[in-house]
């Protein structure tokens, strides 16, 4: 195992460490490509890739939104809006990375190769996290904010220490940057100079809180510096340059090179949950601005102007996207029945014996219920 | 519903049918207007009205110097709030789930708990901190825990919890005007619930548990959330021939010795319930200090109807969870009825 | 003392004389050498070696990229074991004091508590937090806490502590090897306690309570700090000729009901013995189960020796606070000798 | 009370939130004045009155010690070598202002006009605070490391609303910046632009820790930006220095300027307290190196330089401390026996029934005692 001393660095230079005033970006909001001294622009494979990933992950939101009206999910927070960074983030991570998503974050699990309905089970309400994070190396969406950060500080502190070629990016809302458990992640991240990505999603709003209500810092990013983190405030909407950004981050990771702090600059367009009334707190007038800024034609430009994308490929890729969500919404409307024997299975290794007291306990109440059921009929 | 709709249905002789929601906004909003020191403050409780719309329309009623915002931290809402109080104001700060208030443990157990004492009187803070609390309402991982013990057990504070709209209107008003600070846990899945009361809170009830209904034969201990189902299991008991007592503890911390021991002693049967687990849940401490006040008046040993004990299940998974009527029945049942008969016999 | 040196007192045959600071030590060098995953990490645990002294030497010893010293914040030690954890290791963290664990109560109750349960088993982390624990040193405020129920309270957690050196290691060497979370208590006061015994970990005591006085008339149950006490009051009560039965716990969670349950039915009287305060403590869980398990059994209630309702006294006036001789000899004197005398010669 | 929202500034500009890359500086560490653009080199008066504080305040630090020896005290954190942060900075404060101190911070509290023997209750082991908060404005010793952080701006920020001209001052150590609480204290002080003085004296250790292991930040003043607070980076071994900094802070904040982060580096003499072992972790070497920096020398250069005193001055004010630290051993060596009766006065405004009666228990227990110790006379 290596030292964890020696990964201390020295006092760490200013300059390179402070963000840009202005967001990164390659692409404009009208599609033209924007020159950057900073970021290079993916190669047209990676572009056309994106593209497909966003419009498969909006079709998705669209519909796990739907899915909420029949009642066949508790409750879901869109990401609508957001899928350049949910797409361009997760699109820049190796094979042998991890992702540490939040619940916001179902498109980008989806994208990494999750299947869609295990990404739902939790929200459907059967179990807390319907994958094995450990398959496509995706930790469970993590609800209590930040929380998330110092597991992925520590899962890629073991992979240095294991001599393992493994980053961890973790996934964090504005809002969550308010916690303290951010700036604990980011302190060991800087302090070991573990390979994390630090990826936050600033969507405008923490429910109902706008960013100006949790931060008075010129950005976000700007709090890189005072951990000797590097800090990157890149548009948000821009999948070019988000995935550039992190793509860029997570090789400075793999080489030693620490930890990166990403802002991107993005907004939500739906309210933060189905459950949630938007219009209690936010103008309609400001959608409509946003709406205008829109990640998904935003690339889509600019892959028909150079030629990279046809009529013909695009209704091809939107018949994928609804045959996608037409097999999810058919999965999803099959009616399921969690095994109540996994509430006592997991809590320990071995159920303990009072654990296997009580498990005995509902197993005899759930018969009589289905004798009495019986007797009725 | 807005905070100022309720006022206005509000009359010195009839008695509103209200939601226990629009009573503790009701309470909120008669607090900040009797006591020009009382701060309410949190995660969107200001524009949005709380999660829950418990503090719906109080921002726009009473001025974001009074009802605001803070940036997303829990421990910054609960440590400001102690500065706060230092300075002569009285924060009603909201957590809004009961896991979200775990970030706030340290300044809670610390400090909200012990300056006072540490200080020898010199500080006091008279911080009511809300906390929706408990289940049944099919809300995912976090959202569900039942948190009393770990307030219970700290010195310092005090812990009450609403299981009426009436209540939660007089608790919330008393836990404010107190002197100590106080963690008020709100049923989330009785919000909704209504009772047509006159909301007043001048009859003390913050350290006072109350006979929700006579009975002879065995006393049911409940609070908070599972006060309703407690009353339904008594109504079906009935049927079964057993005249059953229900307490509402309302005051977690402190005890009610004397209301809750005087029914034990009569009753000689009884049985706490909640919705927390089991194993070291605040229903141990009941049934543990009722057995040795209680230890020659037991007909049967006291029983516990809690939750499992485990983390809190999925929603579709959570009714196998929560205290049921039936789980209530079953305990009745098991109380050793026969035995007694026999010894009442032979005696 | 080094972890080296200690590690050279070391023979196959010879039992050395050991603190339970010095048996720590060893369990943590021995799981050290033998489990490459193991690392130890924590506030001033590498040069210093711990303000106890317990992980003296390791880092000299293993290296500091096995034993190292992190940034202060707790909730980023126990946040960053979690995903080690995740990713194949076996960390053991410390807390450099008991209250000092409540800025990680989110981390480890949300978290640590319920991964593996969440991921339906796919997650396992084999953590151990160390937390020195109790009073009774002369320790300022914050310093001496006995925090236990917090964890027991919490479901997914393995919460064990030991008594004398003896367990110190086997219990610690035993928890690093559990697949489940545990938090481990070191009861402050007894790190210097010594004890002369070959440090061996192979039979199991991670989940089992041992009986280490035998005795007739009643069975004082304790753990941690607190046995030590038990252990010199059923040597006085033996003098009023009573024959006290011991109980040393152990595992807090989960609690071994078959060797308590059986000693208490065979004893007929308890006595709860802890150094955490009263009101939900820990005792109440111990009270309440036995009150229920063996209720036809008992010749008198159950009591409780514990500390005081009150935040942790200052230094002059902590042996008020703390569970002693005395009041365990007069609990036990409050055990309705007589009345049984009578009952039993009325039978 | 005036809104909250209107506090929220505009987002902040870079270059004013930046530290120096070299501490502040008006005093040379042989005494000799140093031209400063930002600080202004305080009055002969105040620097007197310093001077004067230091030297009373380390014959205050040196006398607790020798108490930890006669068994007086039951344990000691010293403050030795930090004499010109822990009293320029309380200098600095005016009377309505408000002091948040840690353990380590008696000297400072002492010059605040808190008595010596209640500033030291708490480490005699009498009662958890010995004084009353509010006679000098000065919160008790806060042992939870940052916790006292978020206390100061909620104070800060009452007496905003309630249109008090108070600032808080609040102290932390390097080691502290590292909590959650800080984080949390510096946005919420941020945002509600609240009159706050962060105080973070860098005495180059956590216990064993060196500031290495506890960041890899260009500086902590670094953090300030990350939350549009501005940071400075202060020697903190020049009273002078300090005091202007201080006092500048203190002033912007009461003109409605909002917080201020301040580093003051310094080093840490004695061991962590009397209890712990320095010598295990760092070398002697170091320590004298700081020595020959000391903070009271060097102002007794400029002043003996400037002829602001003189060597009768100076053996009166030598006498002064002597007398002081005589004063304060007689008094600390009286026996107290704190009252059991306290134990349960304070739990709570009003006893609950069950603490009388663990009262009631207590007093018979005692009663007993005493009892059994009269028959053995
Ligand atoms: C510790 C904690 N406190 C409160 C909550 C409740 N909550 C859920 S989402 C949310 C807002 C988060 O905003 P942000 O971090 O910006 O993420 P977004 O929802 O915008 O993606 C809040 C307050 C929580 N989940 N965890
Ligand atoms: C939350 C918390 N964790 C751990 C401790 C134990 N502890 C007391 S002082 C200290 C080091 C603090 O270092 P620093 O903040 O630099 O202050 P200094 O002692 O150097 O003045 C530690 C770890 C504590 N008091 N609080
Ligand atoms: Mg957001
Ligand atoms: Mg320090």
């Amino acid at each position: 195992m290596t030292s964890v001393t020696d990964a201390v660095p020295s006092r760490a230079n200013q300059r390179r460490l402070l963000p840009t005033t202005t967001p990164l970006a390659l692409l404009s909001p009208d599609g033209q490509p924007v020159h950057s001294t900073s970021l290079d622009m993916p190669g047209d494979d990676v572009l056309v890739g994106l593209h497909r990933q966003m419009v498969l992950g909006r079709r998705f939101d669209t519909q796990a939104t739907a899915l909420t009206k029949q009642g066949r999910l508790a409750v879901y927070p869109s990401a609508r809006g957001q899928e350049a960074a949910e797409i361009g983030a997760v699109a820049a991570l190796r094979p042998q990375d991890w992702l540490f998503p939040t619940y916001r974050d179902s498109m980008a699990i989806v994208a990494r190769g999750v299947d869609p309905v295990e990404a739902l089970i939790l929200l459907r309400g059967d179990w807390h996290c319907g994958y094995d994070p450990y398959a496509h190396r995706v930790a469970p969406q993590c609800t209590p904010l930040a929380t998330n950060a110092p597991h992925a500080v520590g899962l890629a502190h073991a992979a240095r220490l294991k001599g393992e070629d493994t980053v961890a990016l973790v996934m964090l809302g504005d809002g969550a940057t308010s916690e303290g458990d951010t700036h604990t992640a980011l302190n060991f991240a800087a302090v070991w100079n573990s390979p994390v990505v630090f990826f936050v999603q600033n969507n405008g709003y923490a429910i109902s809180v706008p960013v100006a209500k949790q931060t008075a810092a010129p950005s976000l990013a700007h709090k890189g510096i005072g951990y000797g983190i590097p800090g990157l405030l890149v548009d948000g909407n821009d999948p070019a340059a988000v995935y550039a950004a992190v793509r860029g981050a997570v090789e400075s990771a793999a080489d030693g090179g620490g930890p990166t702090l990403i802002e991107a600059l993005t907004y939500r367009i739906e309210a933060h949950t189905n459950a949630d009334d938007a219009a209690r707190y936010r103008p309609q007038a400001e959608v409509r601005e946003w709406l205008d800024r829109d990640p998904v034609t935003r690339i889509r430009q600019y892959l028909l102007d150079q030629g990279l994308m046809d009529a013909a490929a695009l209704s091809a890729l939107d018949a994928e996207a609804e045959a996608q969500a037409e097999d999810l919404r058919r999965r999803m409307n099959i009616d399921t029945v969690p095994d109540p024997a996994d509430l006592f299975r997991f809590v320990y290794a071995e159920p303990t014996p009072a654990l296997r007291r009580e498990q005995r306990q509902l197993a005899a109440e759930l018969e009589e219920l289905a004798d009495e059921a019986g007797e009725m009929r | 519903m807005t905070a100022l709709a309720e006022r206005d249905t509000r009359t010195p002789t009839g008695a509103p049918t209200v939601t226990m929601a629009a009573a503790l906004n009701r309470a909120l909003a008669d607090a900040l207007r009797d006591d020009e020191t009382v701060l309410v403050f949190g995660e969107d409780v200001a524009a949005l009205g709380g999660v829950f719309r418990v503090t719906d329309g109080l921002a726009a009623a009473f001025g974001e110097a009074r009802v605001f915002d803070t940036p997303l931290a829990e421990s910054g809402i609960v440590g400001t709030a102690i500065g706060m109080a230092m300075n002569g104001l009285r924060p009603v700060v909201e957590m809004q789930f009961d896991a979200f208030a775990y970030p706030a443990f340290e300044q809670i157990t610390s400090h909200l708990a012990k300056l006072h004492n540490r200080t020898r009187g010199c500080i006091s803070l008279p911080i009511v901190i809300r906390i929706p609390y408990g289940g049944g309402i099919g809300g995912v991982e976090h959202h569900c825990d039942s948190s009393e013990a770990y307030y219970t057990h700290t010195a310092g504070l005090r812990v009450v919890t609403p299981a009426t709209p009436g209540d939660a209107y007089a608790l919330l008003r008393q836990a404010i005007d107190c002197p100590d600070p106080v963690i008020f846990l709100e049923p989330k899945r009785r919000y909704w619930s209504k009772e047509t009361t006159v909301l007043d809170h001048t009859a003390s009830v913050i350290d006072q548990a109350i006979v929700r209904r006579p009975g002879t034969d065995v006393t049911l201990i409940a609070y908070g959330g599972t006060l309703r189902t407690a009353l339904d299991a008594a109504d079906e008991a009935q049927e079964n021939g057993h005249s059953v007592e229900v307490i509402d503890l309302r005051s977690l911390s402190p005890f009610d010795d004397d209301t809750v021991t005087a029914s034990v002693r009569r009753t000689g049967r009884a049985i706490v319930i909640h919705e927390a687990s089991r194993f070291c849940g605040y229903g141990a401490e009941v049934a543990a200090r009722l057995s040795e006040q209680c230890f020659h008046y037991l007909e049967a040993p006291i029983l516990r109807v809690t939750a499992l004990d485990i983390p809190y299940p999925p929603p579709h998974l959570e009714q196998h969870h929560l205290p049921s009527v039936d789980r209530i029945l079953d305990a009745i049942n098991r109380l050793q009825w026969c035995e007694t008969a026999t010894t009442k016999a032979a005696g």
